[in-house]
């Protein structure tokens, strides 16, 4: 197990720094004048060249990288003019557009971010284990084949699209619902319920489906495995064959699904934020993408890269947790 | 992704320059301009109560130097006075210039290269310590660091010795220019005439800063107030600001602004989508509610259109702002006049301004400067294209330029949804030149690279979509930088896109730079846009409208043509 | 990193009895994916024959038409429905007055496309690294393995921001967007190979193949490839309707294809805000990217299951992940 | 009443008719043995038993009674009190029959307090019992391992344990001891005789090896597709069939204790075509390794046979893959001067299933660089007919054929590289006994006519010592004793061997009884 976490720990890492050379690459030759961008676009040539400077810009890309690698690890300092500006390692630096740590400008979006994955999570995770499991319990059924079309309907819709209908059907036209404008939960968790909702149904709805698929799949599998078949041969009752020898090991595989998308939506669900206007670090980096805003770019990038490698890790140690036939090593 | 709107932080600055920070303008409905000068709910507005600001764009680099505003801003302006500032009157009365913290307009040498300030007196900082000139010099020093840049060029360019100041933290001496003979008067040097310095003195770098709380970068956590209110509250780097009433300032020495409410709360950050749909519904603090950078946009307008009550709450403004085709002369057949005559007389303005947003949303231009007597504008149609665009004429030319079969070229424009350089309006251009023999190809560039692709003499591509926005109601900063041969910028951002460097032109700009009559000047700026209009090096597209909605108990709504925007330093939510 | 995709050694997908035709056979026997087909059928020919359709309307995707729209109102058409009218079969889009069929179909086969693209790219990719992991020594294995991790890990915004920023515009968008999202999408494949390979490695034919003195290229290329079909098509089908969903995502955030050229995505993209004032302008590319997906998602499913019945919980397909596009 | 009572009971799933009209019965206490070939429906009649096909859409008809319940009329709440309780089964895979995530004692209360009233501390002291009852040492704690953790053996101990901890009247056992190494075989055996002993349930015991049958109860039914052909005392059946199948099934059986018929082929002085030289070979590193093959020498001389005998884990098989090539030993001296070619275990992996038979035995002969199609097929039909198959069916595929016909087909394309030495790993123990009898005297034939040696890995004892003209015992990556066959089986010198050939069951049931006794001694010893 130890070993099994330092060699984890080392291919994230390693993972993590591939993926903030690739962005750094691939934003160096990518145009923008960015000592302009952060100049303004009045600034004269020698202010440019002055802005240009203070942002060691005109360096080559392996010091470029090399500061920034000095700032993950040991921090930096930056001028203000009267003084300097610390920044902590972890230092990613600070933003070519507003001059913000990146540190401090994710951790501000994060609350935003968590607070959709967290609850479209719930929301799906109820919607699409329990269809899954209402399907097998009904299996043959009129209603088993009305959840599969429901399912593969939702598998079909883009966030996006089931999104617009929501927000025709639910705040458009019924006024249920309001048009979602993010409430940090510290300020007004029932407002911040309430803003939420429609994201967080029209992200369940489309996230559901592989869920419920999955759940059917697999407890049909395990249903079907030699150790039920004992424990039927047993005299065990139907209920306590599902719920305790079939269900257990037909969720393992679908936590680890879970684990995988929450970790990949906390480094932020582009379209759901953009469509509901959710201030989210999603929303951030298609921003800071359009804005050549490198510093930004690579702390979100490495921030869902963390979150993904992460969900990676975490979703083998839960499968590997719930079925001890598999050794971790 | 909503509508974005039309304030995307400062990197599309380049294209609306001014629109940055001030927010865009919206002056009264203009057949509504007669009445009493001020809309919004009915009622004797009165002090107290708190105004809720919805904005897109956070208030990110709140500090005077750092600030681009067309006027001091708006949300600025509640918290940083300057030696003048704009006229908060409806309409046209607004796009004039008025004393501040200053007693009067400056005093201009004979020829207008020296101007002399005298300061009110009583005036006081939040922390009750008084207002000195040489506050003021620091704080103009200030914005030439290279830490705090992106403030308008013009100090630097007027100011003798700006051009390779470095301000006050490399260079301790301070810009010589500038003097402070007494604690209450300030006199500026310029290295040349210019006329219109009183509007200048408009923008925050005016901004009185003592030298003593300056902390370089983190100033803008919380800048020290002149104006009515101070900053309590600073999150996110302006996502959220709240201001409450600033004891020392005192309403006896400010004429301008009227601070009815108690405290503003400016959130940022939000989606403009969200902005609109809040404001529409007028829910609790949001009957409160202004925003002073999101607009309608088509669709919302045409929802808003349909509902009565809601468009008794939307506020249109004017902003001296142009649409336009830009030429470039030196790339063929583009240095041929009469294909670009040929192209004037082409294009289909009721096509674009539908691509733009409906006839609500911008009126169809015909002149460079745009519509409003402040910038002295003079009308003219000289390639008359009618409603449709007049595509016999411009075969015509095109045949006698040596095109009888028509042409092929390329239209650069940028790929943002902001109705303005978008392919919305490259589109509709493109189907109205198919009709005249011209094939477009269309280059859409993401906007960084639009920016530095069309505004980069290296680069500059014939033909292009580009807009040009007033740092102040008047033909200087709208006319020079577009047709001053001396304003070519050969590394950097260059705005001359035509690249005209007529000495005559050149000579009348001078001229008019001397007249510290502005009524006079406004004139000569008009007939020398007429003037320079005949060699079709721009074809004036249209001219933007900014519809804007506002909550239920907004009340004494001023929009001035300066701005076109609500000013909230007017605004009375009791 | 591993993936919930097929556990490795799972156990490879059984042949298909060669020669019969089982696959026909099953797939026909499912209605569903027989009315799936003939609606995906209908949409290829729409996209092909799009210039003809469009032409029988007597419209073209991009003619504006100024009289058509309320100006002052802020563009909406003029007309109930959007202004669908005998000449405008779907009404026409605000502001500009474009008719809406005639793009609609040729949006199609910038939706179809840019998908099918992506999706033979992603299959390729796939394939061969998944192939070289699964027969190389550790090291390979261990390199591909990583590489795919930090393609796991990178969002296909930045991808394609990058990508879009770095190729000259010049190069046709829509060959370009298949090849971002074939260059981003190619992991699961390539897992699912490299699973499949290292099973079937372990079998006694592949050792008889090289007892008999095959060398590696032709073992992949006779005892692998061939088994790999079933499974790879199988996801290749999956892959295909979620790709043109991530086109559509990538053009509705504004970093996809580009107008004028027409594209399901970015139709949408554009209606977005116009819901409340002109809803079918909104609706009809919605609809119609739901009924696509949905169509090519049942024959998918029709061909898994008659490809292998089994297979049913050895592949994770599109997650909630690859709908948000920000794999 | 009879414990048990079939009449006319018939099994189909789909359109094959697993069970056709059996009928049979079964004293209180008695021990039955159902024996037959795979595909003859035993376990299918089993499972019939405990009314374990219903919902799976298998189609039963006739009557069953189990313990005075009738199974096909009972509903499912008299059904589920009959499961466990009065009649318990033992199945064939022990670790995939015990749910992975519990502890063992876990699941033995489930199932006892599924049928008793009692107290989770009640069922678990139970659970403790059973288990020390079945022989697991320090069952207290152990019963609170998970299967994984459990050897095959400990498993199997604990699903039998399971079967007792409700004293049924009867115990099904199914294939009990198939997936056991013969040594543990003979373990199970021995306890499932005690236990029967011991609380007089009655034993229904399905298995394919006759010989476990013979060494378990006390009567015989033999089955062939699904019908019974033989029944009666299992001392008379086996020692005197009446039915030709019966008596064909029985003289295929190999008998470990039948001397070999001497090879004419092999002689002492052939050329030496391969030899190993300490080779071993390592899997995983660090802490993980393992030594799959610790240090084997031997040579393999033109044509003879040498016998490779060894339980699971003795790293027969990778010696097997490091002769022919397959595997590069991590250590060792391994050279080979012959055309080695191999015979594979699983006659449905060792094909692949997408390409014709024809192809496959085609592989050898393209690959050398043969490029004539009209040579090539007609070499393919030769080597067709050789092993007994139709020339006919080079363009026929995998699944067309038996599994001793793949087998066949496996031999051919070994035969096609023209091998000096061919490896056969396992190759006949997942064929019926019929079967085997047939291939190994295949290999046999060919191995006179073309003076081919061979190297014959299995762990079956009888097999080995049929077929070898010398053998060698694995245990544990080494060989712990090499010879001539009939001396290494007559006299082995090595304790190992003494045990393995100790438990190898007996065909004859007086003789199963001595040899139970021996093993008695030898253990207590």
């Amino acid at each position: 197990m130890k070993w099994f976490l330092l060699r984890r720990l080392g291919g994230a890492l390693f993972v993590l720094l591939a993926l903030s050379v690739v962005v750094y690459a691939a934003f160096y030759v990518a145009p923008g004048n960015v000592a302009q961008i952060a100049c303004g676009p009045r600034c004269s040539p020698a202010q440019v060249a002055q802005v240009s400077e203070q942002l060691h810009l005109g360096d080559p890309l392996y010091t470029q990288y090399w500061h920034f690698l000095q700032g993950l690890f040991a921090g930096r300092d930056y001028s203000t003019g009267t003084g300097v500006l610390h920044c902590q390692a972890p230092c990613l630096g600070l933003s070519y557009q507003s001059d913000q740590q990146v540190t401090e400008l994710i951790l501000a979006k994060l609350p935003a971010t968590a607070s959709l994955a967290v609850g479209a999570f719930v929301l799906w995770m109820l919607l699409g284990v329990g269809t899954g499991l209402l399907s097998v319990w009904r299996r043959g059924r009129l209603t088993e084949r009305v959840l599969t079309w429901i399912t593969l309907a939702g598998m079909a819709t883009p966030v996006f699209v089931i999104g617009l209908l929501l927000i025709i059907v639910l705040v458009t036209a019924l006024q249920i619902l309001p048009f979602p404008d993010y409430v940090p939960l510290t300020e007004d968790p029932e407002q911040w319920a309430w803003n939420l909702l429609l994201p967080w149904i029209s992200l369940a709805l489309v996230s559901a489906a592989p869920y419920a698929r999955m759940t059917r799949a697999s407890m049909m599998e395990t249903l079907a495995e030699d150790h039920v078949r004992t424990f039927r041969a047993y005299g065990v009752g139907e209920r306590a064959l599902v719920g305790r020898h079939a269900l257990r090991g037909a969720l393992a595989p679908v936590i680890a699904l879970g684990a995988l998308d929450i970790g990949s939506m906390f480094g932020g669900a582009v379209l759901t934020e953009s469509l509901f206007g959710i201030p989210g670090v999603g929303r951030e980096l298609v921003d800071a993408v359009k804005h050549v805003d490198l510093p930004v770019v690579v702390g979100l990038v490495l921030v869902t890269g963390f979150f993904v490698v992460l969900a990676n890790a975490v979703a083998d140690i839960l499968q590997a947790m719930a079925d001890r036939r598999v050794v971790l090593a | 992704m909503r509508q974005p709107s039309v304030i995307s932080r400062r990197v599309a600055a380049a294209t609306a320059v001014l629109v940055v920070a001030a927010g865009a303008a919206a002056c009264g409905p203009k057949d509504n301009k007669g009445g009493d000068g001020s809309s919004g709910a009915a009622g004797k507005p009165q002090k107290g109560g708190t105004l809720t600001v919805l904005n897109s764009k956070p208030q990110e680099d709140f500090d005077p130097a750092r600030l681009y505003t067309s006027g001091g801003g708006n949300v600025p302006s509640l918290v940083f006075r300057t030696l003048t500032t704009r006229n908060r009157e409806d309409g046209a009365a607004g796009a004039k210039v008025v004393p501040d913290l200053a007693t009067d307009l400056g005093t201009p040498s004979k020829n207008a290269t020296v101007w002399t300030y005298t300061l009110k007196d009583g005036l006081k900082y939040e922390d009750g310590t008084a207002i000195t000139s040489a506050d003021i010099k620091y704080g103009i020093e200030r914005s030439f660091a290279a830490e705090l840049s992106g403030g308008a060029p013009y100090l630097r360019d007027w100011l003798i010795g700006g051009a390779d100041y470095q301000g006050p933290y490399k260079d301790k001496k301070g810009l010589d220019s500038i003097e402070t003979p007494d604690a209450k008067t300030i006199v500026f040097h310029l290295d040349k005439p210019e006329g219109e310095f009183p509007f200048l003195a408009t923008q925050t770098q005016t901004t009185p800063v003592p030298r003593a709380k300056d902390n370089g970068t983190k100033y803008e956590e919380h800048p020290i107030s002149s104006g009515p209110y101070k900053v309590v509250k600073n999150e996110g780097d302006g996502e959220r600001l709240i201001l409450e009433r600033n004891p020392h300032w005192s309403a006896s020495t400010d004429e301008e602004r009227k601070a009815y409410p108690d405290r503003i709360d400016v959130r940022s950050g939000l989606d403009s989508a969200v902005i609109n749909q809040r404001l529409s519904a007028s829910q609790g603090a949001d009957a409160a509610a202004v925003t002073t950078d999101t607009n309608l946009g088509p669709a919302e307008l045409a929802k808003v259109t349909g509902d009565k009550k809601l468009a008794a709450r939307v506020g249109t403004g004017h902003f001296g702002y142009t649409n336009y085709i830009a030429f470039n002369p030196k790339v063929k057949p583009f240095d041929d006049p009469k294909v670009r005559q040929a192209i004037s007389y082409a294009v289909d303005r009721s096509s674009v301004v539908n691509a733009a947003g409906g006839s609500s949303l911008a009126e169809p231009a015909t002149t460079f400067l745009p519509d409003q007597a402040a910038f002295g504008h003079t009308p003219y149609d000289h390639f008359p294209a009618g409603k449709n665009g007049n595509a016999t004429k411009a075969k015509e030319l095109l045949k006698e330029a040596g095109h009888p079969k028509g042409l092929t070229v390329t239209l650069t424009h940028s790929n943002d949804k902001d109705f303005a350089t978008s392919p919305e309006i490259a589109t509709a251009l493109q189907e109205a030149l198919k009709k005249a023999g011209i094939t477009v190809k269309l280059q859409g560039l993401e906007s960084n690279d639009y920016s530095d692709t069309v505004y980069n003499l290296k680069s500059e591509p014939g033909f292009f979509l580009g807009g040009w926005g007033a740092d102040w109601p008047s033909g200087g900063p709208f006319f020079a930088p577009i047709f001053d041969g001396r304003q070519i910028v050969k590394s950097g951002y260059n705005f001359n896109s035509g690249q005209l460097n007529d000495a005559a032109v050149n000579k009348e700009i001078d001229e008019i730079n001397k007249l510290t009559d502005l009524d006079a000047a406004a004139k000569r700026w008009g007939a020398l846009d007429k003037k320079v209009g005949e060699q079709a090096l721009t074809v004036p597209l249209f001219h933007p409208v900014y519809k804007r909605l506002y909550g239920e108990s907004v009340k004494n709504v001023v929009i001035s043509d300066w701005t076109g925007v609500l000013d909230i330093s007017q605004v009375a939510v009791k | 990193m591993s993936q919930v995709l097929p556990a490795e050694g799972a156990g490879a997908v059984e042949a298909p009895a060669p020669g019969a035709h089982p696959f026909w056979r099953r797939l026909r026997a499912r209605r569903s994916a027989l009315v799936a087909a003939a609606i995906v059928a209908l949409l290829v020919l729409a996209a092909l024959a799009a210039p003809l359709l469009a032409g029988i309307e007597g419209q073209d995707p991009t003619t504006y038409h100024p009289d058509l729209v309320d100006s002052a109102s802020g563009g909406v058409p003029i007309g109930s429905f959007g202004g669908i009218s005998a000449e405008h079969w779907l009404g026409v889009e605000p502001l500009t007055g474009r008719d809406l069929f005639a793009r609609i179909v040729y949006g199609a086969r910038v939706s179809l496309g840019v998908a099918l693209g992506a999706t033979l790219l992603q299959v390729i990719i796939g394939v061969g690294i998944g192939l070289a992991a699964g027969l190389g020594n550790r090291f390979v294995d261990q390199a591909l393995s990583r590489i795919t991790d930090v393609v796991v890990a990178l969002p296909v915004m930045v991808t394609a921001l990058g990508a879009l920023a770095v190729v000259p515009t010049s190069f046709p968008r829509p060959v370009l967007i298949a090849v971002i999202i074939g260059l981003v999408g190619w992991s699961g494949t390539s897992k699912i190979v490299r699973a499949q390979t290292l099973s079937l490695k372990s079998r006694d034919h592949v050792a008889a193949a090289r007892l008999s003195g095959w060398g590696s290229w032709q073992i992949a290329r006779r005892e692998l490839l061939p088994a790999l079909a079933a499974p790879v098509i199988t996801y290749a089908v999956l892959l295909f309707p979620s790709n043109i969903v991530v086109e559509a995502a990538l053009s509705f955030l504004g970093v996809g294809i580009k107008p004028p050229t027409p594209s399901w995505g970015q139709m949408l993209s554009d209606a977005d805000t116009w819901y409340q004032a002109a809803p079918t302008y909104l609706l009809i590319p919605a609809l119609l990217l739901f009924v696509t997906v949905l169509a090519l998602t049942v024959l998918g499913e029709g061909v898994r299951t008659a490809l292998d019945p089994r297979a049913e919980s050895r592949l994770r397909i599109g997650t909630g992940r690859k709908k948000e596009a920000d794999a | 009443m009879s414990l048990v009572e079939v009449s006319d009971l018939s099994i189909s799933f789909g359109d094959v008719r697993a069970v056709d009209g059996l009928s049979f019965s079964l004293e209180a206490g008695g021990a039955l043995g159902v024996v037959g070939e795979s595909g003859s429906g035993k376990s299918a009649s089993a499972y019939a038993l405990l009314g374990l096909h219903r919902g799976t859409g298998a189609k039963v008809s006739g009557s069953i009674r189990v313990a005075g319940v009738d199974v096909s009329a009972a509903d499912d709440a008299e059904l589920r009190a009959l499961r466990g309780a009065k009649a318990a089964m033992v199945f064939q895979d022990p670790l995939s029959s015990l749910d992975p995530y519990y502890a063992v004692g876990d699941q033995i209360a489930e199932v006892y307090r599924v049928h008793n009233r009692a107290s989770r501390r009640a069922a678990r002291a139970r659970a403790v019992e059973v288990l020390d009852r079945v022989g697991i040492p320090d069952a207290a704690r152990r019963s609170r391992s998970r299967p994984h953790e459990f050897s095959g053996g400990m498993r199997q101990r604990a699903l039998i344990a399971m079967a007792l901890a409700c004293e049924p009247q009867l115990l099904i056992a199914d294939e009990p001891t198939t997936a056991l190494d013969v040594t543990v075989q003979a373990q199970i055996l021995d306890l499932l005789h005690d236990l029967r002993r011991e609380t007089g349930m009655g034993l229904l015991l399905v298995t394919h090896d006759v010989g476990v049958a013979a060494e378990s109860v006390d009567e015989v039914l033999v089955m062939q597709s699904g019908r019974a052909v033989e029944r009666g005392p299992v001392g008379e059946v086996l020692v005197a069939p009446r039915e030709p199948y019966t008596k064909a099934l029985l003289s295929a059986v190999p008998r470990v204790t039948e001397p070999r018929v001497p090879s004419d082929t092999a002689a002492d002085d052939g050329e030496v075509l391969v030899e190993a030289d300490g080779v071993r070979q390592v899997f995983g590193r660090g802490k993980s390794a393992l030594a799959a093959v610790d240090g084997v020498s031997l040579t393999v001389r033109r044509g003879e046979t040498l016998g490779v005998v060894g339980e699971s884990g003795s790293g027969k098989t990778t010696l097997g893959r490091m002769l022919v090539g397959l595997l590069e030993p991590t250590e060792g001296r391994l050279t080979r001067d012959a055309r080695v070619q191999m015979v594979f275990q699983d006659p449905v992996s060792s094909l692949n299933p997408r390409r014709s038979i024809g192809e496959s035995v085609a592989d050898p002969l393209r690959a050398s660089g043969q490029r004539d199609g009209a040579a090539i097929r007609a070499r393919v039909r030769d080597l067709l007919a050789r092993v007994g198959l139709d020339p006919d069916s080079y363009d026929r595929y995998p699944h067309e054929f038996s599994g001793g016909q793949r087998q066949r087909v496996g031999i051919a394309r070994a035969l096609a590289a023209e091998p000096e030495l061919i490896v056969c790993d396992e190759a006949v123990s997942a064929l019926d006994v019929t079967t085997q009898a047939q291939v190994t005297a295949l290999l046999a034939e060919l191995q006179r006519e073309l003076g081919l040696a061979l190297v014959f890995i299995a762990h079956d004892l009888a097999v080995v010592r049929q077929v070898s003209d010398r053998v060698a015992v694995m245990r544990q990556g080494r060989i712990v004793e090499e010879g001539e066959v009939d001396q290494v089986y007559g006299d082995p010198q090595d304790p190992y061997t003494k045990q393995l050939l100790a438990a190898v069951p007996a065909l004859d049931p007086a003789l199963a009884a001595v040899r139970r006794a021996a093993r008695k001694e030898l253990a207590a010893a």
